[in-house]
């Protein structure tokens, strides 16, 4: 009966991939991706595979936000100067 | 004088905790991890002040 | 090459790609199954060398060779980041301004600062003892340093982090992981083998040959390499703009 | 399967499957909270896991993420200020219900492992866990904006 945690993490991991895919402003996929990077690391853990799920929650938790937010507010403030800036 | 005994023991503060935090996480005690966790814990507490000084004087 | 021709090529590329991986796929042992041929053998090499985490024995001991080239992978592709997201001649930088953040966010940035860095300096010590190593531990000491970025703004954060040193940091630990395999050659054996050292008691810090140092080396050149990746997306994010444009709008 | 898995797989049901819901739809101020929150039921499932396992090494999981998760969301209220702060969302019944979860998990686990310096591992983690939570709540919900005025740098 261990399958029903391996089937739940891997649902949670579908659904969230789903819902990463699905949003489309970078900003709110950030947020979905650190999500899915958490349900990442679930299965991962469920599987036995400590260090890969390791991995998943150092870069994803905020290394990858960081870096996306950062480009989503260079692209926003370089957009800003086209229309005449603040 | 003042300040580098207040830096200095600030320092001291600081990794005598970091010790304490490395010695919780590890599993087996024994003299190698003392003396790698004493490096960590003092590169921790440099970081430490170094961050509190940066953020102090904006 | 019109569109409906590159779609065939497509499609028949990919029916290939589908079938060699079906094939393969019924070949595998079953899921959950206790026929495990590779890892068996992985394991046994890992005791061999009393590396009590086997994940760190592949990758730093039996397959050490393809982590120096997911090392060297990092390495290029921050190479090629600090190349990209230079300050081109019409661009300038800007004084990034102050950022008012409040105190219990400023505090709490201040504590974990050192915590999170011990934390991942643990993580990559104890690589070859329970899961980490130096990829994740590496990632988790570059990110407590920009708690200072968090906690307050990126003029604190620039003072304490010089990214001059952070490069030569990240050179040096592709260095070492490449010194430490020569010496390997050096040693009498071959390149990146596992017989320079003793392999130590088991499931203790010295234990698993040259285990420890790789993971040490890679642990430094993930730390500098991230520092120095997340340093170009904050200058360019936060300090570099169009020298041409209205030029009133300063970087926050 | 024994009790503590069940309980993992009762969490990450209950707890984190409307995470992933909430932070797919909805305003960036309910997201970023989901988020929040989800860090927090992760972790907690982390250390249940350690626990059903028999593996006191998978705890170093849920030690990282008790460090790294909080931070990952106040990068979040810092780089979204300006989509946060038109309504800034309400986290004070979640925080709670996080705090609440943590203890009980803690406690149980601490109970099963027994005194010693593996307990107090458990123990920094789980109040590493509940303070950075209940920070960066405070962070993203604005609580700390208008209580010093604080003019928008």
């Amino acid at each position: 009966m261990a399958d029903v945690l391996t089937v739940l993490a891997l649902l949670l991991v579908a659904v969230a991939a789903t819902a990463a895919v699905a949003v489309r402003d970078p900003a709110r996929q950030a947020l979905v991706l650190a999500v899915l990077g958490l349900a990442l690391a679930v299965l991962f853990t469920v599987l036995q595979a400590p260090d890969v799920a390791l991995s998943q929650l150092a870069v994803g938790s905020a290394l990858t936000p960081l870096l996306i937010l950062l480009s989503v507010r260079k692209v926003r403030r370089r957009g800003q100067r086209e229309d005449g800036g603040r | 004088m003042g300040r580098a005994a207040a830096v200095t023991a600030e320092l001291l503060a600081w990794w005598l905790l970091l010790m304490a935090a490395w010695l919780v996480f590890i599993s087996t005690v024994d003299a190698l991890e003392g003396f790698v966790g004493a490096g960590c814990a003092l590169l921790g507490a440099l970081a430490a002040c170094g961050a509190r000084r940066a953020m102090g004087e904006r | 090459m019109s569109r409906r021709l590159r779609m065939w090529v497509l499609a028949v590329g990919g029916l290939g790609v589908a079938a060699l991986l079906a094939a393969a796929a019924l070949r595998l042992p079953g899921f959950g199954g206790d026929d495990h041929p590779y890892g068996e053998r992985a394991v046994e090499a890992s005791l061999a060398r009393r590396t009590s985490n086997t994940i760190a024995s592949v990758n730093f001991d039996q397959r050490a060779f393809d982590t120096l080239g997911e090392e060297t992978i990092l390495f290029a592709a921050v190479l090629g980041t600090v190349v990209l997201l230079r300050q081109t001649r019409d661009e300038r930088q800007v004084r990034p301004a102050p950022e008012r953040v409040a105190a219990p966010v400023r505090r709490y940035a201040l504590v974990m600062l050192p915590v999170a860095l011990l934390t991942g300096l643990y993580v990559i010590a104890h690589g070859q003892l329970s899961p980490g190593g130096g990829f994740q531990g590496g990632v988790v000491v570059a990110t407590a340093l920009h708690l200072l970025y968090i906690g307050a703004d990126y003029r604190a954060l620039e003072r304490i982090r010089p990214v001059g040193l952070y490069e030569v940091g990240d050179a040096a630990g592709e260095a070492a992981y490449l010194i430490l395999g020569v010496a390997g050659l050096v040693g009498g054996s071959a390149f990146l083998a596992n017989t320079l050292l003793p392999y130590g008691t088991f499931n203790t810090l010295a234990s698993g040959g040259t285990v420890p140092l790789l993971n040490a080396a890679v642990g430094m050149e993930v730390a500098c390499a991230v520092v120095v990746l997340l340093a170009r997306f904050l200058d360019q994010a936060v300090e570099i703009e169009r020298s041409t444009g209205s030029g009133n709008d300063r970087g926050e | 399967m024994n009790g503590w898995l069940w309980t993992a797989t009762v969490l990450l049901a209950v707890g984190f499957g409307p995470v992933v819901w909430a932070v797919a739809t909805g305003p960036v101020g309910r997201r970023v909270v989901a988020q929040n929150f989800g860090t927090s039921a992760v972790c907690l499932v982390m250390l249940l896991l350690a626990q059903g396992y028999q593996r006191p090494s998978y705890t170093d999981l849920a030690l990282v993420l008790a460090v790294l998760g909080p931070v990952g969301t106040l990068v979040y209220a810092r780089l979204l200020a300006d989509d946060l702060s038109p309504h800034p969302p309400h986290t004070n019944l979640l925080t709670a219900a996080a705090a609440l979860a943590t203890t009980a998990v803690v406690v149980a686990v601490c109970a099963a492992t027994g005194p010693g310096r593996a307990m107090v591992k458990l123990l920094v983690t789980g109040a590493l866990l509940v303070a950075g939570n209940v920070i960066a709540s405070r962070a993203v919900s604005g609580g700390y904006r208008n209580a010093e005025a604080t003019s928008h740098g």
